[in-house]
């Protein structure tokens, strides 16, 4: 039990330090992914079969096959095409040799797949009513989309939404897979290193705990803020 | 007849221990292990349980000993016993074409042994797998170089053909295997790095503490092969050298 | 021609097999109030529909202020608009009061109020908030304006929707049913309003079973019958002396 | 390798990956499958409990939904199938003694495991679609002398999936690709890691992970279709 | 005491720190139609919804059948049902008619009528569809049966909910406002099968905005104010000669 402990106060710091990695990677992912699940997910409803039909296949090819196998694609399927390239001359190169920056476009085409298909199925939700009502008064579809049918939607997908951000923040492990040693992958090592397995684990989860805690507190607030309408009035 | 349940990652890591498509374990550690439950006259069944469930089965007796490449560190130590070692491969430096090769130096620590030329690397980048004495030993002494960490040596070595790194340091075995395969690429072999304290005395096969009886068993059967001839007669079909160490 | 200000020629809708609309023809000139009146499912809610395109019509022809909606058919029997745009100008014109009010149940009630003519019209907000508050005030809300459509009653809903549309000072009004859920007291208030509106000039067209109304305000009467104006003209006439035997019937049911 | 060589490898005979491929297609359908029934039931509860009046039932869900979905899988999946059994086991000898070689089910465990989590993000699903649901409709309900549970029958659940099906395909795709959790208690391998294994073992990476990928679509295309099927379902009487 | 059927005593009902009912007290005896008029916002549609405990009451009592429904008072000055049970078997004999109708979506018109029935009265499916059938055909709109509610217009919504809440054969009758949505030959037909409903013994609380129906129906007029009872009486006393200033200026509203 002492030894555990003592191991824990070890690995503390060292999980602390990945924490940023995480965030970042998730931050930016979601930020970059949940801006890119808008245009999926309107031309998913377009009735234009040229929209339509390439926003439904991103969302399957996405949905469809692992986070692992992309991740693991676009980092080392690229790099098939680099040996001997112009690419590996060019300033481009320090990033392109960089996990990460392979991690945030991964993960942020995943998000885009899958927050595009609840905001899809959220903005079908949306009243009809509501939407004729901005119609009936002239508004552009660009405006209706942004005024109502958007907020509308959000209020109904938004705690399936706060789901896939952890999701995502737990599935921003895989970047270990490409070098970038965020929490998960860095009590992976450790694991290894040590050959103990629950010590590192419940490290890095009481951490998780702590993140996921905060993203849904400050989720609940958003919630609350736009779920007014259901309150009693102050 | 004594039962022993043997736990071994299905993930391959060949030649040493491989499920083929037969649902069939092949490789040399299953040879020796063949050879070693022989001798010890015992009834030995492999399970597959991925590596995260390896030590967690161990401890809950769900087997009873791990057979799969584990090289014997001090920290291990700390969790589980090993067996005497069964074999110790040397580490090598391999690299892309453009990468020269790396020379051999004095350890500065004055004991009179020798490294891998720290010089050599200056600048460039080398890819290690995590959690490995190679990994350890590139940390202590490639301070000047980029040190990159991979989840898996396949996937270090296949950034070393996409120029993302210089240098990978690994297994000779596995390097060797590496080399063969993409030569045509560039890869080619840079150093095979003298022996050194960190890289251990090799790997053992994973015990419960204090499962002395079966610890003495199977050491008592490792010596036994080793004077019989038959770890080098298995050791033969799978290598060149010299497995074993010395 | 120059001063009709709304024109429905031959419209014809359908809901599937089923024809709601068989050729409705109508004209309105400018401060014209036409009360439009008719049995439940005969039509009424899907003409107004039809008219700022809610509904695309299957046929027939709408003009705004002189200016044809312009409609492409296709292969399949029905049409579409052929220019978004000229849909969108026009209906800024069209302000429309649902019969189900359709309230944006996320805005508050002055928000629902100044949406459109912040973003439609382009009015300053200052400005916005100012000409929704003495709506809100005419019919009465005024001290509602914080609440959620969710928390008003069924009236006070309805009050704030005849804001909503009022703030847009549209040229035509479209009415359905805009008093069904007031009190008799807050129907003679919100009559009043329209009365004003039509003595301003402003076109309008309502559903409405209000025949005080319909016989006092209105500058015709259209009654819908299964699809089809079975009649229509000045209110003395229509009221006075119809001619179908359907209006006749329909007409003895007020006064019972 | 030329190409008829690589699809050799993937033949059906004693030397190809083909049976291989799938047994794993076959143990990622069940682990899902049966993961993803626990998860629905676990998510009607939680969603249930997360609205409800009571104050504690609220605060086990809260604690279920962050505790659960913030915990890394692999901690909870080791936890259930090694100490959990422990637990179980010590419980048991307190009864009687015959217990003593009990044993977790590794494919249980799996599936109690995954079905656990997953059970966290339904509860954060289903609350989401329930809250969407216009109040009228349920206080409709009420208003005919319905009981809670008959409401939820008839009204809530029906009503619920309009708004609650994307978010439950999302579920279900991830859940296929969990499954492949299941490898690290023992002797079974899910399509994921079966593409690693033979990978590993005959180093064609691109394709043996392609063939696991598209094995993944297709598993998408049928379940895609079914929920396009559902999802027409629960839209009719709304266009 | 015995053939008291609905009995409300002192309610009251707060919306945050707003007081929208003030003390409310009714009584119903079998049979007695209830007639309640009031202006928008007086709280009409909440002392119904109280009634059927889809609000509660933050103080009060309400009597069903002579049975008190348990209310049990909690901390914050609200209270809650003490026993949902009880409630239930209440609700069921209280059928009520929405203002917003607040039919089913998800299922056709006639599933919407026999949906209750079976569900909660445990009527065999084919008796429901009968009776239902019989309660579509009533309020004409039977050919609709299989059509969801989105699909039909407003007027043909309230009737299918008037059926929802006839098919029940309720004790008691909670009406909102059941002809807002009609034409005046539907109203005069709906209010024909209300009455024809009171001479079978079923007594009813009706808001309605309809003098004539609650002149000639009612067998008492009560008048909600800013949440109180501000009159109650026999028709021709409340109606012929109100006694209450604010009664007075309401009914001389109806007849302009
Ligand atoms: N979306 C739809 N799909 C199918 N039928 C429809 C649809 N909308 C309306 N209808 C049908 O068209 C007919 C006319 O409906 P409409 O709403 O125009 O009637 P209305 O004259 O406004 O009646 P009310 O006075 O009851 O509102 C009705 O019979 C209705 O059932
Ligand atoms: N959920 C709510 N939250 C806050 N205030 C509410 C809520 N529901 C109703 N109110 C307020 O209570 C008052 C009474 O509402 P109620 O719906 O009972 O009026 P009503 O008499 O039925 O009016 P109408 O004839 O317009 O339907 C209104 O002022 C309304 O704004
Ligand atoms: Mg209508
Ligand atoms: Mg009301």
């Amino acid at each position: 039990m002492d030894e555990s402990l003592a191991l824990f106060i070890e690995i503390v710091p060292t999980l602390l330090a990945a924490v940023p990695v995480t965030l970042i990677l998730t931050f930016l992912s979601a930020i970059i992914g949940n801006t890119l699940a808008l245009p999926v997910a309107v031309g998913s409803l377009s009735p234009h079969f040229y929209l339509r039909y390439p926003s439904l296949f991103y969302i399957f090819v996405m949905r469809g096959t692992p986070l692992l196998a992309q991740t693991y694609l676009i980092y080392y399927g690229l790099g098939e095409f680099f040996p001997g390239t112009w690419v590996q001359k060019s300033f481009l190169w320090p990033y392109l040799r960089d996990g990460f920056w392979y991690a945030i476009f991964a993960f942020s085409l995943n998000t885009a797949g899958y927050t595009g298909e609840i905001l899809r199925g959220a903005i079908m939700a949306v009243p009809k009513g509501e939407i004729e009502a901005a119609r009936a008064f002239g508004f552009s579809s660009a405006l209706i989309f942004w005024r109502v049918t958007l907020p509308r939607a959000i209020q109904i997908c938004l705690p399936t939404m706060t789901g896939e951000t952890i999701l995502l923040l737990k599935a921003t492990s895989l970047a270990s897979l490409i070098t970038v040693w965020e929490v998960m992958g860095t009590a992976r090592q450790i694991q290894k290193v040590t050959f103990r397995v629950y010590e590192p684990l419940i490290a890095a989860g009481i951490l998780y705990i702590l993140m996921v805690f905060v993203l849904t507190r400050l989720m609940m607030i958003v919630e609350r803020r736009i779920n007014r309408h259901r309150l009693a009035p102050a | 007849k004594d039962k022993i349940r043997v736990g071994i990652s299905p993930e391959a890591y060949p030649p040493f221990t491989s499920l083929n498509a037969k649902n069939q374990w092949e490789g040399f550690e299953i040879d020796l292990l063949a050879a070693l439950c022989k001798q010890m006259d015992a009834d030995c069944k492999i399970v597959s349980i991925a590596w995260d469930g390896l030590i967690p089965a161990l401890n809950g007796k769900k087997i009873d000993m791990i057979f799969n490449s584990m090289s014997i560190t001090d920290e291990r130590k700390k969790v589980i016993d090993f067996s005497d070692k069964y074999y110790n491969s040397p580490a090598e430096i391999i690299g892309t074409k453009d990468a020269p090769n790396v020379t051999v130096v004095d350890n500065p620590d004055g004991k009179g042994g020798k490294i891998a030329n720290p010089a050599d690397l200056k600048g460039k980048t080398i890819g290690v797998q995590t959690a490995t004495i190679h990994a350890d030993y590139a940390a202590k002494y490639f301070k000047d170089a980029t040190v990159k960490v991979y989840d898996t040596a396949d996937n270090h070595n296949a950034d070393l053909v996409a120029g993302r790194i210089d240098y990978a340091l690994l297994d000779s075995v596995a390097a060797d295997d590496f080399v063969k395969a993409n030569a045509a690429k560039g890869i080619g072999a840079k150093l095979i790095v003298p022996a050194d304290p960190i890289f251990g005395v090799g790997a053992g096969a994973g015990l419960r503490k204090n499962d002395t009886k079966l610890k003495d068993k199977i050491n008592a059967a490792i010596k036994a092969v080793r004077a019989s001839g038959e770890y080098d007669a298995i050791a033969k079909k799978y290598f060149t050298f010299n497995i074993y160490g010395d | 021609m120059m001063d009709t200000t709304l024109k429905v020629e031959d419209l014809h809708k359908k809901f599937g097999a089923v024809e709601v609309l068989k050729g409705v023809s109508l004209e309105a000139r400018t401060g014209d109030v036409i009360a439009m009146i008719g049995s439940s499912g005969s039509g009424k809610s899907t003409l107004l529909r039809c008219i700022n395109l809610l509904e695309t019509p299957n046929s027939g022809r709408v003009y705004v202020n002189g200016e044809l909606i312009r409609m492409k058919p296709l292969h399949d029997g029905t049409a579409k608009p052929e220019d978004m745009k000229q849909v969108e100008r026009i209906r800024s014109k069209l302000a429309m009061v649902f019969q189900s009010f359709n309230l944006w149940t996320h805005r508050t009630i002055l928000e629902n109020v100044i949406e459109a003519p912040i973003h439609v019209l382009g009015l300053p907000r200052k400005e916005a908030i100012e000409r929704a508050e003495i709506l809100l005030a005419k019919v009465g809300i005024a001290e509602k304006r914080n609440f959620y459509p969710n928390h008003l009653s069924g009236g006070q809903q309805q009050r704030a929707a005849i804001a909503r549309a009022l703030a847009m000072e549209p040229s035509v009004l479209l009415f359905d049913e805009p008093t069904s859920a007031l009190d008799p007291e807050l129907v003679g208030e919100v009559l009043q309003v329209m009365r004003k509106l039509a003595e301003e000039g402003r076109t309008m067209l309502v559903v409405t079973h209000e025949m005080g109304f319909a016989r006092d305000v209105a500058s015709e009467i259209v009654f819908l019958h299964k699809g089809q104006i079975e009649e229509k003209g000045p209110p003395r006439e229509v009221i006075g002396s119809p001619k179908s035997e359907r209006l006749k019937q329909f007409l003895s049911a007020t006064r019972h | 390798m030329d190409q008829a060589s690589l699809f050799s490898l993937l033949s059906f005979g004693p030397d190809g990956w083909g049976m291989r491929f799938v047994e794993g297609l076959v143990v990622t359908v069940e682990v899902s499958v049966a993961a993803y029934c626990i998860s629905l039931v676990l998510g009607l509860i939680g969603a249930g409990a997360k609205l409800s009046n009571s104050k504690v039932a609220r605060g086990v869900a809260d604690l279920y939904t962050t505790l659960v979905r913030a915990l890394p899988e692999l901690l909870l999946l080791l936890l259930i199938y090694f100490s959990g059994a422990d637990a179980i086991k010590f419980i048991l000898s307190l009864i009687s003694e015959d217990f003593d070689d009990f044993e977790i089910n590794p494919f249980a465990a799996a599936v109690a495991a995954l079905g656990f989590i997953g059970g966290a993000y339904m509860t954060e699903v289903m609350r989401g679609a329930i809250l969407s649901i216009p109040n009228g409709q349920i206080e409709a309900a009420k208003a005919c002398g319905m009981s809670r549970f008959l409401i939820l029958r008839r009204v809530i659940l029906p009503q619920m999936l309009r708004y609650a099906l994307p978010g439950m395909g999302n579920l279900w795709l991830s859940a296929t690709k969990d499954s492949s959790l299941i490898s690290v208690l023992g002797n079974t391998q899910d399509l994921l890691f079966m593409g690693y294994r033979a990978s590993a073992v005959t180093k064609h990476y691109g394709f043996f992970y392609s063939v696991a990928a598209i094995l993944f679509l297709a598993i998408t295309i049928i379940s895609m279709i079914v929920i396009k099927m559902l999802e027409a379902r629960v839209n009719r009487g709304y266009r």
